[in-house]
């Protein structure tokens, strides 16, 4: 088992390492400047720029200090906002992305598997339909437009719930419904799928021929197994919803670590680009990992070895 | 026709872990004739069948086939092999492709090896392959979704037979099937066999149809090949203990005979052939285990004229067999 | 028949509704079990026989499955009129089922100790979570599973498949019921590891006179523990007997057939007779015999209507025009 | 034979005795009879076809879906103005009996701009999925038949694609190629094909196990026939599946990028971009220039996503009998 | 450090989150202003925090020497008065007795002289840096050729300062308006190299002092009781939202979240003429570049034509709205002249909208080219929803006037502008905002070799009247010099101004006396609400 983590994490290492070299030549190949302000300026004060945060450097020492930079776990302060390092940035904007991102996973998790379960339960009839109704809807509705239409249904004209920023739960509600309803509906349909794919198992007869209460053949026999497809989508699923929070971190004013994956990029904000790059594919591949563990615990069948066998 | 000499082949599950899948086994076909391997599942036998066909790779050992090393075939040799040595396989659902139609598969090793130059004379083939394993010609543009078990596995037969083989290893044809349908299975081949002269390499774990098709049976544990003989001789005088129980623990369609006879049920379970028990395969199930058994493994010894067997029980330098009673159960 | 039977089974229907049709599986099955008896049903596969023992534990999945009629009596109460909830009550504690194979009927990702005890503790409200261990391992005992105490924590991939099939054989008798429908509880397991289970239910049956219900298409098996043998076609029973009657005064030609399509160990040189043809397709079953396409005896008759039950003794029933006075020149023909 | 049919419809009236002696000879053994295969022929599509006929919501997707693609073709055909005609002063006019879905912020009939969206869209979404499907297919195959190591690496690169940032890789592609349609399809195929991919690879993964292949093996078939003939056809059903969910998907994805401003050119609109445009339409109450376009986005992933489980269940050989 | 003393701070950091909490909840009668910031400022470092979002709250954190009053010209502010020299290139100010950081201490010549000087270290790296090349000896110290000494900014005592220019510039005092010309409290800037990153450390002269800075998600402000004029300064407390989304802000002011917002531009229709709206001047272009190098924009004629094929009264109307002017000159109004006229007076149109012209010009261009068809156009813009909009239109009246077929390419800003620069894009959108109240500032981005040129334009009379625009000490000379360099560009036709920007803004009930500027930021000094 520790064998099989330690090889594990050297390959995300060496995959970590690949990310970021390719990441330094896509920043120096496509054109722009992080100082490419609409404001007038001059040669000087450009020349003066990149002198400051190393651009006149070749290339080959650029790379070596943002190498030298992810080693020392410092990315440097950022160039659009000078006053913050990328450390600060993300230490401030991923804990709200990360609280943001996680109720929404389990919102969309409960909820997702909560229709699923309705749906397999009664496949084929009204329920059925009504939850992939729903299901399906979620996928349909773009988030952008979601967003926009719930703060001016339920909190400008019915005002149940404030607009937006982010000072405290009942402005989470309607940000999290927003980023919920694509996930959800996503689970749900996972879940509907493999939950029918489990329910004609052997085992789940076996636990009806016991006399057990369908209540307990659901959560204790069926879901844990459907469960699995589901986890397997988590690491990507969170990560996905850690970017896209873009949109609606940007429509709902909260200051989480979404914008800094499309502003950096609209910036060139070098330092920013480096560290979220880093940080979010350490993320996704550390949350692959987990998936890999988290199948290890909820399926005993699983062993982790140091290699798939075929 | 077909010697395996020491056959071994063992699948590397990562690192240093090893199954052996079979392991030291070593026995010939000879021409025309129908042996039998049985088996518990798991215990080798369809590695053993693919590793001859060249499906597998050895790991070490020789398969020699009509005088050639079967694992060391030049190109041009291969072709000729595959066209004497085909494979019929255990399970009819799973062993034709479901997208292709009937015609399509008995075809596909006639298109491989490009007997024929017009399509024409490719159908008349596949007819006459049909009508030869009872088919008839208004099947071959179905799929196999729409025959039912038997009908499968005689379509896996023709197909088995376009290249007008000598040797086919039949790697559990019947087991899949209805026992209803599995004398029809059984009957065909028999009577290809007289019709054709083919060799059979016949692998089922039911005795019982293996002893009713085969001359020789070689009877396999864990890997091991524990005893060969005639299919006779086994029944009649099986001396390896693990053969005595397969024997017994066969259950006889007759309740009379059911009642009167004396099994020998084995304590405890099959090992895993990832680490195999040392010396004897069989010793943690052996009712007559003896110390020797833990240390050494038994050599492959002809103990009587055409009866092999691998057991310590009987030694070479001992030409009578010792009267051994073994414990029986109830 | 009367009381002493602990079940009985009168014109079952069960039907599916699919894509491609109804599938009539079970076409009017009658069935009649005493205590401490064993029935053997045989049969070839899909002729039905799954299903007749789902729907006796009312675990027909439905949809699309249905019980269209019939009775099925178990102690005297219907169970095709009791409510869900009695059913529940029912199953487990007074019928408990086996299944075909030990690698899926136990859920992976449960410990072997949970699947035992949540039963009992299910049907046993007040019982302790100490005293259900307590049954359990000396459920496992029974079942001969050594080491208890430890396997009971662990997950069923860590049995053979012999130690599984023998848990869900513990896990079925746990608390303790008095029918017990095997459905092919043996079937994919290996001969050495089958004779034991075998073995088992023998002990057990003698121990407890538990009834059982065994579904198989191993003559072998059959002859070796049943007492009673229905021989089922085609979503009917077309002979029932005791053992001997069915092994050595078999009336139904398909019964016949399967005798003499199974090569015999102790036999030599026999030849085989197999049964031509295949078994006739459930979705639009025939009118008459069902066995007539493949039936060496066949008569107009058989294709028309299906055959009248005739009891030839006690105990031996057979559905086939052939016992009838008018089909003698018929046999006599092909006797020739 | 004066026995009329109908006293024998009913088995259970019948007494024995009131058969026909006649009944009793012995019936010509028909062999052929006996060895009728019942099913009609249909092939393995067929069957899958007339199972998905019978789903009735994935056929209103279908039937949705090809009325979407034929008012693509035509709708603008019927309508008197040009796509990119402008008129300032008209602008905003709600639906009318000259402007069906009325007119945009820069007196544009949305009518007409709505079906020409749906050719974009349509043809982004399509060809996003096509080219999804060719790249998944040889990489997920290539992957899943060879195996072992070359499997592990592959699947390592697509875990580096993943973590690559996406929009610098969509920028440098609109740097290298220039703003155009084309810029756009392989900006979405650059990952896109990641999850086709991965299904392919499963399911190869899986199938090469299957018995067919090693009897195709077994008498000398070559890998390229092999995956040819026997592998891909049967990863075709989950292909397909996977298909019916990318088309909607890519034209979300479109969407997006639209809303990071690297989607279509103008004046030339998809109906992601312009859903985004007028999101305003929420605040101000010009609803029909929201409406329309949202509409059809959801419609469309909606016909998509019920044809895509119609499919799915009319594909699955598990529920096959 | 001492455990004990991290303890206390601890201590002292709760205590004043407490107060700040408190101060945010704003007491009962207590006057809070909430306003939106967009985004987080760039830094509050006055000479890093070069652009809007820093300017806006900076203005009202600090200020420099002079401040705009309500007609938008320098008045004196932390100067008390100043002395310009007989050749124009002196200025001599004096600080405020009672000019006083928010920490008390007095606003020194020292702390101006060390933030131009920050401002000008070529290690600071300062945008703003190149507004200061007024002051002698600057370029060349932000160059790095010369050094830190020979800058002619010097502290004569506590409270004077004085400044060399290069040239007599008689818009100086406008410039140091400019946030980049705010004094730095030296003490506290070299205890504290990062001083102005948090509320805690910060400390400004201006009207408000700010309490708490939550990075991303809001700043608080209250009134600066250390401030000279605190007794004008009628706000308890102003509220910075960073909020980026167009709608969401227009939502938030419907909800009462906000109390000034701008003007989504689909609501325009239905607000702009509402009571409580705010329309005012800014200086600003929007306009259209040729690049001459490219064809067919060499020719004069046919950049002529396409300039009056576009009816810009139209897409000020009807696509941009929001009260915008559109732009028949470069200079926006709103530059007031020595005369007291504004520069636009009686001289408001040098382009025109006349497709009947337009068509004749661009026959006679394409005859002069010998051009049979047109060579291909294509119209940049960087990407954003009203770029895209006028782009469309500007299209379609091309298409309309004057039958060419444009075809349009958005891009990432970017890529646009490294292509811009680069001279790679033919017809393309541009803007510009006034950086100080001149109309030069506008001007002198045409001239020869110009960072701001982009348009391969190179006139030696333009360049001319340019430098004579710059240094005449003569003002009313100096605008006719603007004048003319003005309609030379017009004639020339090098780019097609197409709108002023301008500044819309609702606001709340009772909201009054916030003053904006044509160029210069928003200024809550004055500010109330009731
Ligand atoms: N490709 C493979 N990789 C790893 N192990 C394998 C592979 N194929 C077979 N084995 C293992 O080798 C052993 C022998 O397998 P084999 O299929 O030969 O058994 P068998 O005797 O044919 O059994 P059955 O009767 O069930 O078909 C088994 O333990 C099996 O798990
Ligand atoms: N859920 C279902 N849906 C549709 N048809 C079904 C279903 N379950 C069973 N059937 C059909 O009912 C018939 C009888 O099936 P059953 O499982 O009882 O056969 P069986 O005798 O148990 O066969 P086997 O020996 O293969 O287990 C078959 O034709 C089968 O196709
Ligand atoms: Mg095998
Ligand atoms: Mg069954």
């Amino acid at each position: 088992m520790l064998r099989y983590i330690l090889k594990r994490l050297l390959i995300m290492v060496i995959t970590l390492w690949i990310i970021v070299t390719l990441t330094f030549v896509l920043m120096v190949t496509i054109p722009g400047s992080p100082f490419n302000s609409e404001q007038s300026s001059n040669e000087t004060v450009q020349a003066n720029l990149e002198r400051h945060y190393n651009l006149d450097k070749p290339y080959h020492i650029q790379y070596l200090l943002y190498i030298k930079s992810i080693l020392t776990f410092d990315f440097g302060p950022s160039i659009s906002q000078p006053n913050q390092g990328v450390n600060d940035l993300l230490g401030r904007g991923f804990p709200i992305s990360f609280e943001l991102g996680i109720v929404t996973i389990i919102v969309a998790v409960i909820s997702g598997i909560i229709l699923g379960i309705l749906a397999a339960l009664r496949h084929n009839r009204i329920m059925d339909y009504l939850a992939m109704g729903v299901a399906v809807l979620g996928i349909s509705i773009p988030n952008f437009i979601l967003a926009t239409l719930l703060i001016q249904k339920l909190a400008v004209d019915r005002e149940w719930f404030p607009v937006a920023t982010w000072q405290g739960p009942e402005y989470m509600v309607l940000p999290i419904i927003a980023l919920a309803t694509g996930p959800m509906a996503i689970i749900a349909r996972l879940t509907r799928s493999t939950m029918l794919d489990v329910l004609t198992q052997d085992y789940i007869k076996m636990a009806r021929a016991k006399g057990l209460s369908p209540w307990k053949i659901i959560f204790k026999h069926a879901l844990r197994n459907a469960l699995m497809p589901v986890i397997t989508i988590m690491g990507t699923l969170l990560a996905g919803i850690l970017t896209g929070t873009f949109v609606i971190e940007k429509i709902f004013a909260i200051p989480g670590m979404g914008k800094y994956f499309v502003e950096s990029i609209n910036h060139r904000d070098y330092p920013v680009i480096m560290g979220t790059t880093v940080f979010y594919s350490a993320f996704l591949i550390i949350m692959l990992f987990l998936v890999d563990i988290a199948y290890g615990i909820l399926d005993p069948r699983i062993k982790l070895h140091g290699k798939d066998g075929d | 026709m077909l010697q395996v000499r020491q056959l071994k082949k063992y699948f590397n599950l990562g690192k240093d872990r090893y199954l052996k899948a079979v392991d030291d086994v070593t026995f010939h076909v000879y021409q025309g004739e129908t042996f039998g391997l049985v088996g518990e599942s798991g215990c080798g036998k369809s590695t053993i069948g693919r590793t001859i066909m060249g499906l597998y790779h050895k790991t070490a050992g020789e398969v020699i086939f009509n005088d050639k090393d079967v694992h060391q075939l030049k190109k041009e040799e291969k072709t000729s092999f595959h066209r004497q040595m085909q494979m019929i396989f255990q399970d009819p659902y799973a062993s034709l492709n479901p997208r292709l139609t009937v015609r399509e598969i008995i075809a596909e090793p006639m298109e491989v090896h490009q007997l024929y130059r017009y399509k024409q004379e490719q159908n008349d083939k596949v007819f006459e392959l049909l009508e030869e394993v009872g088919l008839n010609r208004d099947h071959a543009n179905r799929y196999p979704h729409e025959f039912s078990g038997g009908q499968r596995q005689r379509i896996g037969i023709a197909r088995a037979l376009a290249l007008d083989p000598e040797f086919i290893i039949a790697d559990e044809p019947i087991s899949a099937l209805d026992v209803s349908v599995q004398a029809q299975v059984v009957n065909l081949l028999k009577n290809l066999q007289k019709e054709k002269g083919l060799t059979f390499l016949f692998i089922a774990h039911d005795l019982s149809m293996v002893k009713h098709i085969s001359d020789r049976i070689g009877v396999m544990y864990l890997g091991n090949l524990v005893e060969l003989t005639a299919s006779n001789a086994l029944y009649d005088n099986p001396l390896h203990p693990y053969t005595k129980a397969l024997l017994s623990a066969i259950p006889i369609p007759d309740p009379d005979m059911e009642e009167k006879r004396e099994r020998i049920i084995l304590e405890g379970e099959l090992p895993s052939p990832i680490d195999p028990p040392s010396g004897c395969v069989f010793r943690t199930r052996c009712p007559v285990a003896m110390d020797i058994c833990k240390i050494e493994k038994p050599t492959w010894q002809e103990i009587e004229q055409n009866h092999f067997v691998a057991c310590h029980l009987y030694k070479k330098q001992e030409q009578h067999t010792p009267k051994v009673t073994i414990g029986m159960k109830k | 028949m009367g009381k002493d039977n602990i079940l009985q089974v009168k014109d079952l229907h069960v039907t599916f509704s699919t894509y491609g049709g109804t599938v009539k599986a079970v076409r009017g099955v009658h069935l009649h079990l005493k205590k401490r008896e064993t029935l053997a049903i045989v049969g070839e596969s899909g002729c039905g026989k799954s299903v007749t023992s789902n729907a006796i534990m009312r675990l027909i999945p439905n949809p699309p499955g249905k019980i269209t009629k019939g009775q099925i009596l178990f102690k005297g109460t219907d169970l095709t009129k009791v409510s869900e909830k009695k059913m529940r009550s029912i199953r487990g504690v007074d019928i408990s089922m086996i299944f075909q194979d030990p690698m899926t009927a136990l859920n992976p990702t449960l410990t072997i100790g949970t699947q035992l005890t949540e039963g009992l503790r299910q049907h046993h409200k007040n019982i302790s979570r100490q005293n259900a261990k307590e049954k359990a391992l000396e459920m496992m005992e029974i079942v001969e599973i050594p080491n208890a105490m430890e396997r009971f924590k662990q997950y069923p991939h860590q049995f053979s498949g012999g130690m599984r099939q023998r848990i869900v054989i513990a896990m079925a008798l746990i608390c303790e019921p008095e029918l017990l429908i095997a459905d092919e509880p043996t079937t994919a397991l290996d001969v050495t590891i089958q004779a034991q289970i075998l073995e088992l239910f023998e002990r057990i049956q003698e121990k407890t006179g538990i009834s059982i219900i065994l579904i198989t298409h191993d003559l072998g098996v059959v002859a070796k523990i049943a007492d009673r043998i229905a021989v089922m076609y085609a979503g009917k029973i077309v002979e029932t007997g005791t053992k001997r009657d069915i092994f050595y005064h078999p009336q139904h030609p398909y019964t016949k057939g399967l005798l003499h399509s199974v090569p015999r160990l102790d036999l030599e040189g026999e030849t085989l007779e197999p049964i031509e043809g295949t078994p006739p397709d459930l979705f639009s079953p025939p009118k008459g015999c069902p066995f007539t396409a493949r039936c060496p005896y066949a008569m107009e008759v058989c294709n028309k209507v299906f055959p009248v039950h005739t009891k030839l003794t006690k105990s031996h029933e057979v559905n086939c025009w052939l016992q009838d006075e008018r089909a003698k020149q018929t046999l006599a023909e092909v006797a020739k | 034979m004066g026995i009329k049919v109908k006293e024998l419809k009913n088995t259970e009236t019948i007494i024995p005795s009131n058969i026909p002696d006649e009944w009793f000879t012995k019936k010509r053994q028909d062999k052929t009879e006996s060895e009728i295969v019942q099913r009609p022929s249909l092939s393995y599509w067929q069957d899958a076809w007339r199972r998905l006929l019978k789903n009735k919501l994935a056929m209103l997707g279908l039937v949705f879906l090809m009325l979407l693609g034929v008012m693509a073709i035509l709708g603008p055909v019927f309508s008197p103005y040009e796509v990119n005609q402008a008129d300032l002063p008209n602008q905003y006019q709600p639906p009318s009996k000259e402007h069906w879905f009325g007119t945009d912020s820069l007196g544009r009939d949305v009518f007409t701009r709505t079906w020409f969206g749906a050719r974009i869209s349509l043809f982004v979404g399509l060809m996003a999925a096509l080219i999804d499907v060719v790249i998944g297919i040889v990489y997920g195959g290539i992957s899943g038949f060879k195996g072992g190591k070359t499997d592990s690496v592959m699947m390592r690169i697509i875990e580096i694609l993943y973590g690559l940032p996406y929009l610098l890789v969509v920028i440098l592609l609109l740097v290298v190629l220039g703003p155009s349609l084309t810029t756009i399809i392989v900006a979405l195929t650059v990952t896109g094909w990641v999850g086709m991919a991965r299904i392919v690879r499963g399911q190869v993964l899986q199938i090469k196990n299957f018995e067919f292949v090693l009897a195709s093996e077994s008498y000398g078939t070559k890998a390229s026939r092999i995956i040819r003939k026997h592998l891909l056809p049967n990863t075709m059903g989950p292909i397909i599946v996977q298909m019916t969910l990318t088309v909607p998907s890519a034209i979300f994805a479109e969407a997006f990028l639209s809303f990071l401003g690297l989607g279509i050119q103008a004046p030339y609109a998809s109906w992601g971009v312009m859903a985004n445009d007028s999101l305003g339409a929420i605040l101000s109450g010009h609803w029909w220039t929201l409406f329309f376009p949202a509409f059809f986005i959801s419609f469309t992933m909606f016909a998509f996503n019920v044809l895509g489980d119609g499919l799915q269940d009319a594909l699955d050989p598990k529920l096959r009998k | 450090a001492d455990p004990s003393d991290e303890n206390e701070n601890k201590g002292q950091t709760d205590e004043t989150k407490e107060q700040k909490e408190e101060g945010d909840k704003a007491e009962a009668g207590e006057k809070v202003l909430y306003v939106n910031n967009g985004t987080e400022p760039k830094s509050f470092d006055p000479s890093i925090g070069f652009d809007s979002v820093s300017w806006t709250p900076l203005n009202n954190l600090m200020e420099g020497l002079t401040r705009l009053d309500e007609d938008s010209v320098a008045q004196a502010a932390t100067a008390e008065k100043w002395d310009i020299s007989e050749d124009g290139k002196t200025y001599t100010f004096h600080i405020r007795d009672d000019a006083k950081w928010s920490n008390g201490d007095p606003v020194v010549a020292g702390d101006f002289v060390y933030a131009w000087k920050h401002m000008l270290d070529p290690d600071t790296a300062s945008e703003a840096a190149f507004l200061a090349y007024f002051i002698e000896g600057a370029e060349a110290y932000n160059s790095g050729e010369g050094s830190r000494d020979d800058v002619k900014v010097k502290a004569v005592d506590e409270k004077t300062l004085e400044v060399v220019l290069n040239a007599p510039t008689g818009f100086f005092l406008d410039v140091l308006t400019n946030p980049a010309f705010f004094p730095i409290n030296q003490k506290i800037a070299e205890e504290n190299p990062k001083w102005h990153a948090e509320a805690d450390t910060f400390v400004g002269n201006g009207p408000f002092a700010l309490v708490s800075w939550k990075h991303e998600e809001e700043m608080v402000f209250i009134k600066n009781e250390e401030y000279w004029d605190h007794d004008a300064v009628q706000l308890d407390q102003v509220h910075w939202a960073m909020v980026n989304d167009d709608n969401t802000q227009y939502q938030m002011f419907s909800s009462g979240d906000l109390d000034l917002a701008s003007i989504p531009a689909e609501l325009s229709d239905e607000l702009i003429d509402g009571d409580n709206v705010y329309i005012g001047e800014q200086g600003g272009l929007e306009f259209y570049r040729f690049n001459v190098t490219e064809e067919p924009f060499q020719n004069k004629k046919i950049r002529q034509a396409f300039s009056y094929a576009i009816n810009r009264d139209d897409i000020a109307e009807y696509v941009v709205k929001n009260g915008v002017k559109p732009a028949y000159a470069f200079v926006s109004p709103g530059f007031t002249g020595p005369d007291g006229k504004d520069f636009r007076d009686g001289d408001e149109k040098l382009v025109s909208f006349d497709p009947d012209q337009a068509k004749q010009l661009l026959e006679e261009g394409m005859k002069e080219e010998g051009y049979d068809e047109l060579p291909p156009v294509i119209l940049s813009y960087n990407t954003s929803d009203t770029n895209k909009a006028v782009a469309e239109t500007v299209q379609n009246m091309l298409k309309e006037n004057l039958e060419i077929e444009v075809t349009l390419e958005n891009q990432e800003w970017n890529v646009f502008s490294e292509a811009q620069k680069n001279l790679e894009l033919q017809f393309s959108r541009s803007s510009f905002i006034n950086d100080y109240s001149d109309p030069v500032n506008f001007l002198e981005s045409f001239i020869t070799d110009s960072y701001m040129n982009r348009t391969g334009f190179s006139n030696e009379e333009y360049d001319e009247l340019i430098e004579k625009g710059k240094t005449e000490v003569d003002e009313e000379k100096r605008w006719e010099y603007l004048h003319k360099a003005e309609k030379l560009l017009a004639e020339e036709m090098i780019a097609i101004p197409i709108r002023y920007y301008n500044i819309v803004s609702l606001e709340a009930d009772g909201v009054t006396g916030i003053l904006r500027h044509p160029v210069g930021y928003l200024d809550l000094k004055y500010a109330d609400k009731n």
